[in-house]
């Protein structure tokens, strides 16, 4: 650890400002770059599975149809 | 056997629009691609051309050289019939002045060979493209929509000179929003039963 | 090794392979980039001359070199496409261009803020930073062809040959911006110069740049296996698998 | 492919296709003038925007004749085959049985000559009129000979890449200007260093490797670039 304090890390001589800032607006779209394709994945996953769920359902009544 | 299509596939990214299309055409015969409109018919003659390239699977072989008009006609406007006849890339053609003079007149543009093609109008400059018909010794005409735009006197040259190049042992693949031109010496590829 | 390549350009196969590998690289890539962080930010010493400012070259030149790694990336998915016609390559290609793009206006965005302490200016035509811009065109100009073309087919195989094309030219581009740079204005502060940087500094560095690869890398999949997930909407395999879970 | 008639040599397929898009440019002057006014004008812009002080446009001079050079050959470059495109020549081109390399490049050819070349040779002229000194005046004029063989060629290869999506204009300059920027950079050091005594043939020299080997590779892109359009 190179600084004493909290508040010399939150100041960096002066610098703090800059480095925050640019740290900050890396975080940002680094989050974004893997969250929006997992929320991409998720959607279409669900949808997938909604799909299979409606064909299921398409076809069922006509097999107790059948059986009646 | 001057064509020979088997198991031809037609995709546009990533929908598909034709699958399975066989098609044998032999000297003689005169064949029209005919179904409904976006069924595929330019994309298929495009591809048994081999203008597309992308998109089209299964076999496609030639036996021998073939002249492909597509629906542009593929004119410089500002150059002159002869001009624009003298070289023609895609079968060699090289002709003469005089020959090319005895193509427009055939077609009846005499009279019209100095002048820049883009001051002629749509039916005129069509039958300068088709003047190319004539000038090239292809057995195998590829022809996209070549009815469009000529009067009735035009059509009946055309199917006039169709009807030569057949009996000569030639053949034609053509598409046209009009069934059967050719009555009963046209035989119909529909591409609806191919349709995905 | 070709049996590997060869199983990767299946849908199925790399589907389920990108899935394991991703479960790992996540959890590797957050440990990465906390612990590279916070050492560059908390335990590094500052630098003699540029003082505490220098801690931004910790997500500047990673940024930087996974963002011209990316472009080599996608060019050599656009040679195997054009190639091999293989559609993996084609996935891989429009996954990369974006994550590419964004890594470079990170690696803009820092050097400018950078600047500021440094030269007294948000921006300054550095050679580096000026190669990054030029990048970021690069990038926007693959990412803006894919989208204006309405065969994605045809937009994957244009794609390849501007970024064939740019790949060459990159080099030639990084080299012409040195040449300028250095012609104009006389070596004043540079980013990262050539003197031997402290170690200390060194490895927090090779960290945060190993972390921005796994990065790159787990981004370009999880876009890939969205992808995938579309386009291969009506597929056997993707039924069987869904109706598995 | 037909494969039973007699092959043209490439040099003769070549050489009918440059005469036949010369003959097009020829017949249709405007085009030909179109980017040497817009030098032109846009020359004129800079004493009226920065004032007429000689001695400051003399130092920027080779910067603004580099600059609209390029500007002007992005401007001419947009149309480069899209008439091809549109009145079905490419089609016929694509089944010729050469490759479309050899054609495109004798249609670049031409379209070079009609712009870029005459450009080089004017350059000295809109040199003058900014001030730039002497010295660098037949510097400007070959660095913008070898220069606007690069400048063509890439804006060739755009052209063929955004030949077939409606409103490929501004698309085109994004994909242009980066793979510009060495061309640039070469040539406006070279006019500098001639201007300031130094020595410019190596740049000169640079900019000639550039064009030597934008010669080999851009056409082969550009064939391809074409058959994707096709494809489309």
């Amino acid at each position: 650890m190179y600084f004493e304090s909290l508040a010399a890390v939150w100041h960096m001589d002066g610098h703090g400002f800059y480095v925050w800032l640019a740290y900050a607006l890396t975080a940002l779209p680094l989050v974004l770059m893997v969250w929006l394709p997992v929320k991409r994945i998720r959607q279409h996953w669900r949808w997938l599975q909604a799909e299979q769920r409606r064909s299921a359902a398409a076809t069922q009544p006509t097999a107790m149809g059948s059986d009646v | 056997m001057l064509l020979q299509a088997t198991q031809v596939a037609i995709e546009r990214g990533d929908r598909r629009l034709l699958s399975d299309v066989d098609l044998s055409v032999s000297g003689g015969e005169i064949w029209q691609l005919v179904g409904a409109n976006g069924v595929g018919k330019t994309s298929l003659l495009r591809g048994l051309a081999g203008v597309a390239r992308l998109g089209v699977t299964g076999e496609i072989r030639h036996a021998g050289a073939f002249l492909y008009l597509g629906h542009a006609s593929a004119l410089k406007s500002s150059l002159s019939p002869v001009d624009n006849l003298r070289w023609h890339p895609a079968s060699d053609v090289t002709a003469s002045v005089s020959q090319i003079c005895e193509a427009l007149a055939a077609v009846n543009l005499a009279g019209y060979e100095y002048r820049p093609v883009g001051s002629l109008s749509a039916g005129q400059q069509r039958r300068v493209a088709l003047a190319r018909l004539l000038l090239s010794d292809a057995p195998l005409w590829l022809l996209d929509e070549p009815f469009t735009a000529l009067d009735v006197a035009g059509c009946e040259w055309l199917e006039a000179c169709v009807h030569r190049h057949v009996n000569a042992g030639g053949a034609t693949v053509f598409t046209s929003h009009q069934p059967s031109r050719f009555g009963p010496l046209q035989q119909d590829l529909d591409l609806g039963r191919y349709a995905v | 090794m070709w049996a590997f390549i060869h199983k990767l350009g299946s849908p199925p196969w790399f589907f389920g392979f990108s899935g394991t590998l991703v479960r790992w690289l996540l959890p590797v890539t957050v440990t990465l980039l906390l612990v590279g962080a916070v050492w560059g930010l908390l335990v590094a010493p500052p630098d003699f001359r540029q003082g505490n400012s220098y801690r931004i070259i910790y997500i500047h030149v990673p940024a930087a070199v996974v963002a011209l790694a990316g472009y080599y990336v996608m060019a050599f998915a656009g040679a195997v496409s054009l190639i091999w016609r293989i559609k993996m390559a084609d996935v891989t290609m429009r996954a990369a261009a974006p994550v590419g793009a964004v890594l470079t206006a990170i690696a803009l965005v820092t050097g400018a803020i950078w600047g500021k302490p440094t030269w007294g200016a948000w921006w300054v035509w550095d050679a580096r930073i000026t190669s990054m811009l030029i990048l970021l065109f690069l990038y926007l100009g693959v990412v803006a062809l894919f989208e204006a073309y309405e065969n994605k087919t045809a937009a994957a195989r244009a794609c390849a040959v501007l970024s064939l094309v740019g790949m060459v030219n990159i080099p030639i581009i990084y080299k012409s911006v040195d040449w300028w740079y250095s012609l104009h204005q006389p070596a004043s502060i540079k980013f990262t110069g050539e003197s031997a940087i402290d170690s200390s500094m060194l490895y927090p560095l090779l960290l945060m740049i190993l972390a921005f690869y796994c990065l790159f890398a787990l981004t370009l999949l999880l876009n890939m296996r969205a992808e995938l997930l579309w386009t291969h909407r009506d597929s056997g395999w993707l039924k069987q698998l869904v109706g598995d879970t | 492919m037909p494969s039973d008639q007699p092959l043209l040599s490439l040099r003769v397929v070549f050489l009918r296709q440059f005469l036949r898009h010369g003959r097009s440019i020829m017949t249709s002057p405007a085009d030909v003038a179109n980017p040497l006014l817009f030098f032109f004008m846009v020359i004129t812009l800079f004493p009226l925007g920065l004032g007429p002080d000689p001695t400051r446009l003399a130092a920027l001079s080779h910067g603004i004749l580099w600059v609209v050079a390029l500007l002007a050959s992005l401007m001419v470059s947009a149309k480069l085959f899209a008439s091809d495109f549109e009145d079905g020549s490419l089609e016929q081109l694509a089944l010729a049985p050469y490759p479309l390399a050899v054609t495109a490049l004798a249609e670049i050819s031409a379209h070079w000559l009609a712009t870029g070349f005459l450009l080089a040779l004017l350059s000295p002229l809109f040199g003058v009129m900014l001030g730039l000194p002497d010295e660098g005046l037949l510097t400007l004029s070959v660095s913008l000979l070898l220069g606007t063989v690069c400048l063509t060629l890439i804006g060739a290869l755009g052209s063929a890449l955004t030949v077939s999506i409606r409103r490929g204009g501004l698309l085109l300059s994004l994909l242009i200007i980066p793979l510009n920027v060495p061309v640039l950079i070469f040539g406006t050091t070279a006019v500098r260093e001639a201007v300031l005594g130094g020595n410019p043939e190596s740049w000169l020299a640079l900019l000639g490797g550039l064009a030597l080997g934008s010669l080999v590779v851009a056409p082969l892109a550009i064939g391809a670039a074409l058959r994707v359009s096709l494809d489309s």
